[in-house]
């Protein structure tokens, strides 16, 4: 099964990416661990998981096609 | 989700009347305040900001507004309407990024929904800042 | 007194754009927030309001006005700007009638100053209201 | 000595009157008697003294030339 990854503000910018498919991973701290392996630099920065639009904790399971998104503090307005 | 709520660029004179065109269709909404966050030339390090580059998730945007709305409804029942509008992409100082007008019967609650909604849109909206500065170098925020 | 605080008829589209303008003038102003009064149909006895004709004491009201100015800016030290524009003569159901602009640094002393600033014209403009129904007969509140 | 005496809101309507002039009234108790007496219907209403643009009292003394407003409750907005 296929996931989509989002990176956003500050992550975006130190990864290079903002879109990224990966695959086999049942939750969200499975997921992280693979980002870290890619991403190291990212871990110094703060930031939260959304699953399709909602915030959510690293023992959410993952179903293909969720969308995942690595949010950084928001700084609207 | 009928809206878009983000626009690209700065939030132009044009946009601002056509939104405030809107308070006359509530013909009972003797109380409306409208919100205009702008880009401050502010000072970082001896550095001065000359520009905001907003970055969003839309799709997370648009629903945390529809719900921001469905909240301010709850919480107050004479207000008729809610506009939010924040702008993507580059904003120079000087220039509006943030819109919110809320029309409401009377003004204590307009004030307060108003005050309510740009809270809540600082807290869960997610959209990020880059600031540039002068010399083009940039931090975010 | 350097300003005229009143305005003939309703505040027009192309005045609120003029007064938004200024906004821009303040580069440190981040937060601003505007205050709209509409005239509302409201209904009295049966009887629906069509308009409002509001009458004034002007040499009092610029008096006022500045006081209110004054103490805007003495009791909120981020606040740049206070612009009080209120109607005269006949104002329509739908019109807006009463324009407040505060321009601050940031949005919580715009918020607090732009609602004390109305509260303030509410008590203490010498301003009265005839409030004239569809029938043409009216009342004075 | 003459004073300016200005009517507002419902007042004006009810005296069919917006500028008055008195003389000899000392002080807007004196005035207050005056009024009473040209426009008895006007002490229905509720209403205030300005003396130069400040809202005053009874006792307050007055000169030659003072502007004086009677004002119904203010209903601005």
């Amino acid at each position: 099964m296929e996931v989509k990854v989002l990176f956003f503000g500050v992550l975006a910018e130190v990864s290079g990416t903002s879109i990224k498919h990966y695959e086999n991973v049942r939750s969200l701290a499975d997921l992280k661990l693979k980002i870290q392996d890619d991403f190291p630099e990212m871990f110094h920065y703060n930031f939260r998981f959304s699953v399709n639009n909602t915030i959510t904790d690293d023992e959410h399971v993952l179903k293909a096609g969720d969308e995942i998104a690595l949010l950084p503090p928001f700084a609207g307005g | 989700m009928e809206d878009n709520y983000l626009i690209s660029g700065p939030i132009s004179q044009k946009i601002i009347s056509e939104i405030i065109l809107r308070i006359g269709r509530h013909k009972d909404a003797g109380g409306n305040m409208l919100f205009l966050g702008q880009v401050r030339a502010d000072e970082n390090e001896g550095k001065r900001v000359k520009a905001i580059e907003y970055s969003a998730y839309t799709e997370m945007v648009n629903a945390e507004a529809e719900k921001i709305k469905r909240t301010i409804f709850s919480e107050f029942d004479d207000v008729k309407s809610v506009e939010i509008i924040h702008s993507t992409g580059v904003v120079s100082t000087g220039e509006i990024s943030l819109l919110v007008l809320v029309c409401s019967g009377h003004r204590q609650q307009a004030m307060q929904a108003c005050s309510k909604t740009v809270e809540l849109i600082k807290a869960t909206l997610p959209v990020w800042k880059k600031e540039i500065y002068e010399d083009d170098s940039h931090t975010w925020s």
